[in-house]
């Protein structure tokens, strides 16, 4: 089998060098209690505390934040650089940054729509792990129809008081800030009378109640708010701009940032190997899975799909490649990909076939019975973020230009 | 050209469904509302033994292990749609109970020549004395009667068996088991083991399935009597053993999809998006009747292999019900899988929560899918008879 | 590979001993011109001829018409017999009725509906093929939103005047009479405006125009009406009830006709064989293609998924295993039989492989180019007599009671 | 473990996309508009010859058919994006012409060591004095390097083809054919072969698709002059002739796809039906939705497949880009598939009508599935490299 080697620029090659001894030295034991597949389960203080101890380390070891400018604790932004540490992270299979919705969603909304003082103030914290963010934007009533939340913050002497319910919060329970949707005029209409804050968590009022998953992980929350307290300058933006920066939030989550295709694509073709892998080390009906036809056909359609994702995302970066339909591939990144997330983890369900029955802790379950947990927790990204169905409106709409669903 | 329509039996008129059948159901049905809704299958998650033997009496007193097993043994002597229609509502209450791999054992057990055999074992395991299991699986996938590494080698007058079987149902507290192993003549015999025994380690497995407990058997020379063999082609009782197993997995799967179905449509009629019920959207209502018309279909091959298991002119060509009970087990899960899939996607952000009840049923799903052979498993034998 | 044979009652055995014995003695050899897949397509004057005489001869011998009593020139309801003649007539491959909408649709409308001297007049023509039928439902405007037509029925002293344009109208070119929904009260809402008529096609004041399928093939039209004169007992039912008639026509195009769901489900057996057949005669890669994994597996489906169709026919013979859903069965049949039937035509095409690359006529091309033929025209039945969209709603409104779409 | 990511390049930066390539995007997309509208391939249907001569000249002139040649035989020595992108826009013009097999035909001879060889047919072939065409099936689906059985024997100095090649690219009107046979040395050559030749029978064939004539040719004893067999291994430049053809039957049915999904758009956002825009409806906006993420998915690997075609580094790893074309071909048919099967479902009654575009491209979708592999075919291929 002929491979093929990427030719790099002398200096990003030092670069990936320099990065792969880094963390081949670097990297953290496996820990004796049961790591978390994702950010979205990050459950036990033992988990946080080794996640938080690993993006705080990458992080000094200035391999963090390579799309932050230096002033805001980056280290200036270097698309390329990025991506080599993302590669080499997924490739050593390194323990994912536990702080991702601050680094993808709050902190480019952040550098987006923030004032000067608001990026100093929270931008290397997020890099750093030191302050942890979570998300307040769905609500038990409001969930696919998210303009129609409920929550409200009501002008005080000192700021505003929050009162309302959020639910599906990922990491609520060791956030210090979250990014918050609020109603600041309830009079005005659904859209205009909705606020963006970035709300201290530490503070009165705030009640946070765990949730737990389909799989039995627990890792999201319920937020209550009895009329929590909140400081003035904690608004984003103007009052009534909410829903026009949420909805750059919602785009930074679906992976339309500045790299972000390219690097979770580059861990889907990992995957897609991962599951040829796992293949040839399982065997039914007395051969190796791998040797299987009919499974051969489906893992190279997994593998072609995950090829074309990159694909797309080095696509991205050309804008006249784009022209027609710019907003296409940053749009439907996140609904492919979490489809594609889907159907992976549940073929590596079939590949195990009579094993796959074996649970999370069976010792004789393969890799720990992270298959079919993927499979589970793959339904919080088709669903989290804006589900399925909502995005395939929102792409027709936006994108083809096709007339409103009714 | 190949006579594809003489490959599978056509089905009497109205599939000979009487109104005895109906009452089959209809008692089953209103037996596990009342003593087995979801709450019960929720409370024993974190029970030890996984079931509950009370319950279990109760299920054995109404006859539903010997269902198809002749009146003289304490059988009730009815014909497998009666078990398809049962095994259906089972399905859909998700009773945890040793039921499975009882019904595998004594269909074992029934099919050994040996009267002494079916004279002691079946009437214990009808009443309850004996809680007997199937030990069908081995690790690393094996499992039927061609994949048996499982050792029997004959001993001072009796059996010795070495070897491990895996995924053993109700295994930790079974009493009994019925063992395949090959003996010192390369043939597969079933041998019946008391349990605990010595030279048996247990090791209860965690199963996906909390309703669906399993555990390991280790066995290092574990004794069984000479005449605890059952008598008869071993590996060709086995593999009409799993036929039996692929059609009642079908079923309990129609009825796992029909409350699928049941959850999710009628979170679609009353949860509001936009001003409106979501069912009301078609990227809703879409998917949900996609779910309707496989289920539909599931549900007439499960009833198709419940009508082969029980034509009697088959009685020779157990193959022709096998092929029926495969077809139903392999589109059952397609089906199943789909409705797993959409009922917690549609049921949005509270689908994939632990109190959204879809996720036991998406369990069950993952459970029975790794049992007995999956889809691709069942069409590959089939593909042999289609393309014969 | 052991076989089953089906044991029938005495006489039922001897009834189909005969039918095979005189369908080998009457069926017509194979004419010189190419024949139509389905009476969709019945284009030229000489495939007609060739069909209706085939039809006739059936009729003739006793063997058309077991579902309609003797007294309207039937044979007197036997549903077994019935599928027996089904059967045989599928396994000998002969030729399809010519008249199928009169003997499907309009026949047993008017069997439900008709008047003591409607049934008299019409349903003998229907069985002899004399009197051939067609379907004038579908307007330019209105295909899917079928009750905004506007075809009109204007009371005249003799009866009424129709005037309107309908389209997709098969075999009106060959037809006697049209089964025609008209609004004969336009100031009534959209449904009770509606009536049912039986209109005899000629007449002055109509035009028809033929149209092209995209296989290339005829034999649908456009009907213009210009204010063309009919009798008054054209009639069906009363003035503004024509939507439920007319539904319940729609009811029985889609299979819920008793005994159709059998006889077009053990159709698909049979065709699921032939595909398998196919297989095994035709090389790709040097193998045959019924050696290929992925192929058998795809065709095992087709076949699991026919074999469903015909136990789910033998179940709506059952009212107690329907009885919660009663109408699931009779409404989901079109939608299912019509999905599977253009996947197993595409799978058809797929297993030629580079000769499916050849078209109807050439005289290299397998089955004379029927798989890729068929394929086409599988859209005019997940089209045809309501959309797979428009099932789905009704399947989801009227089965399972999930709020109307709007 | 397999390291996957090795199987196949990264592209560069942004595919090194220049405004050179956007020029050929758009001088293509223009010309193509003006003289090729759709109009233009139904005007054709029932040509005799299937293409209008003029106009495959003036495409000539634009120097479509060499534009990754090298210039000193008249070719523009450009990379193969341009290619992808020049082919894109002929696969949404579906314009009529030889050029397929041309290019095809070019690309075997500018691969021969014969420098004569190319120095005399490709400026022939560029500037149109000889239509040249390249016969890479056979009977019975045989196509490709490993599936000759066209035999080549040595007789008197030159060398007697005998055979059949079916489905040759406007193999009846084609001036001049590439043909693989095998030798008596059992290898695999390539034979150019002047058309109309003795020995030469050619049978118009009925295509699927009326824009793509083809023809079945019947050699008996055809004479081919020794020199006229290209120089170099002959199955590796066939296999490399099937590469490209990969590669530019992906670019055509992106662009082929790109026109479905706009014909299927338009027609959605005008059709009323129940008083609105159909495409308001869920059911018919999901599935365009899903056109667009299949569409861009395959543009992105036919694309990719055009970097790889042209990446230096790749150059003595011919199978890398192999690899490429056949994932940009297998999903590109998935892709077209879907898109003309659900453009003329969601056009209704009007959509399997002869008026309605959307036929024409769904005829080229079984015309391009049935060429140089299906997906099924690409993928038990790259299933070879995934699972080495």
């Amino acid at each position: 089998m002929s491979r093929y080697e990427p030719a790099e620029s002398e200096e990003l090659a030092a670069f990936r060098a320099e990065v792969k001894a880094w963390i081949a030295t670097n990297q953290p034991p496996k820990p004796s209690f049961k790591l978390p597949l994702s950010f979205l389960e990050v459950e036990s203080e033992e988990q946080f505390r080794y996640l938080r101890a690993w993006q705080r380390k990458v992080y000094e070891a200035g391999y963090l934040g390579f799309d932050v400018p230096k002033e805001y604790g980056g280290q200036g932004v270097s698309l390329d650089k990025h991506r080599v540490v993302a590669q080499e992270l997924a490739r050593a299979r390194a323990p994912f940054m536990v702080n991702l919705i601050a680094l993808q969603w709050a902190g480019p909304t952040i550098l987006a729509f923030g004032t000067e003082e608001q990026k100093q103030r929270f931008l290397p914290g997020i890099l750093s792990a030191d302050d942890i963010w979570c998300q307040g934007f769905s609500e038990p009533g409001s969930g696919s129809d998210l303009a129609s939340l409920r929550a409200v913050a009501v002008p005080s002497e000192d700021g505003y008081r929050v009162t309302g319910h959020k639910v599906w919060t990922t990491l609520a329970h060791f956030a210090k800030f979250m990014i918050l949707m609020a109603r600041t005029d309830p009079a005005a209409g659904k859209y205009a009378g909705i606020s963006y804050f970035l709300f201290p968590m530490d503070t009165p009022g705030v009640t946070i109640q765990p949730l737990v998953k389909m799989s039995g992980e627990g890792g999201f929350n319920q937020v209550i708010f009895d009329e929590a307290p909140m400081p003035k300058d904690a608004l984003l933006g103007a009052e009534g701009e909410g829903w026009n920066i949420a909805m750059a939030t919602l785009m930074f989550e679906r992976g339309a940032g500045e790299g972000v295709g390219r690097e979770r694509a580059a861990g889907f073709v990992e995957r897609a190997g991962a599951l040829a892998a796992l293949a040839a080390s399982t065997t039914r009906d007395g051969r190796p899975v791998s040797e299987d036809p009919v499974f051969r056909d489906r893992a190279v359609q997994a593998w072609i799909e995950a090829q074309a994702m990159a694909l797309a995302a080095a696509r991205s970066e050309a804008p006249a490649l784009n022209a027609e339909r710019p907003m296409a591939l940053p749009l439907m990144n996140k609904l492919v990909m979490s489809e594609w997330a889907q159907r992976l983890a549940e073929l590596g369900c079939e590949v195990l076939g009579p094993e796959a029955a074996l649970w999370v802790g069976d010792p004789h379950a393969p890799d720990d019975g992270d298959w079919p947990r993927a499979f589970m927790n793959s339904f919080g990204m088709t669903i989290g973020g804006g589900t399925s169905e909502i995005l395939r409106n929102i792409i027709g709409e936006r994108v083809l230009g096709l007339p409103k669903s009714k | 050209m190949q006579d594809v329509t003489s490959l599978i039996p056509p089905v009497p008129h109205a599939f000979g469904f009487t109104t005895e059948h109906a009452l089959t159901r209809q008692q089953a049905r209103r037996f596990l509302e009342e003593n087995s809704p979801r709450e019960h299958a929720r409370a024993l998650h974190d029970d030890r033994l996984g079931y509950d033997p009370a319950l279990y009496r109760r299920v054995l007193e109404l006859g539903w292990l010997g269902l198809t097993l002749p009146e003289s043994y304490g059988g009730a002597g009815l014909d497998h749609l009666h078990l398809m229609l049962l095994w259906e509502e089972l399905g859909r209450a998700l009773t945890p109970s040793p039921l499975f791999g009882a019904l595998l054992a004594t269909h074992a057990i029934s099919l050994s020549r040996h009267e002494a055999h079916r004279g002691r074992w079946l009437p214990e395991a009808l009443s309850g004395e004996l809680i007997p299991t199937f030990a069908f699986g081995e690790p690393k996938g094996a499992w039927g009667p061609r994949q048996v590494s499982c050792r029997a080698e004959p001993k001072d007058g009796a059996w010795q068996l070495t070897g491990v079987k895996a995924h053993v149902p109700f295994g930790a507290s079974a009493t009994l088991a019925v063992v395949p192993a090959v003996d010192h003549r390369g043939e597969v015999g079933l041998f019946v083991l008391d349990l605990p025994s010595a030279g048996v380690e247990r090791e209860p497995e965690l199963s996906v399935d909390s309703t669906r407990r399993s555990a390991r058997l280790v066995l290092s020379r574990a004794r069984v009597p000479h005449d605890r063999r059952l008598q008869g082609d071993g590996a060709r009782i086995f593999t009409q053993v799993c036929t039996l197993g692929y059609a009642v997995l079908a079923a309990e799967m129609v009825g796992a999809g029909e409350q699928v179905l049941e959850l999710t449509r009628s979170y679609a009629t009353t949860r509001e998006q936009f001003g409106r019920a979501i069912g009301s959207f078609q990227a809703v209502k879409h998917p949900i009747v996609n779910m309707l018309c496989q289920l539909e279909l599931a549900r007439s091959l499960s009833l198709g292999a419940g009508a082969a298991l029980s034509d009697s002119r088959l009685i020779d060509q157990p193959e022709v019900a096998e092929r029926a009970a495969r077809m139903a087990k392999a589109y059952g899960e397609q089906m199943l899988s789909h409705a797993v899939q959409k009922g917690v996607q549609l049921h949005g952000g509270f689908g994939f929560t632990w109190e959204c009840d879809v996720q036991l049923y998406f369990k069950r799903m993952l459970w029975t899918r790794a049992t007995l052979g999956d889809a691709t498993h069942h069409k590959a034998a089939l593909a042999a008879a289609l393309f014969a």
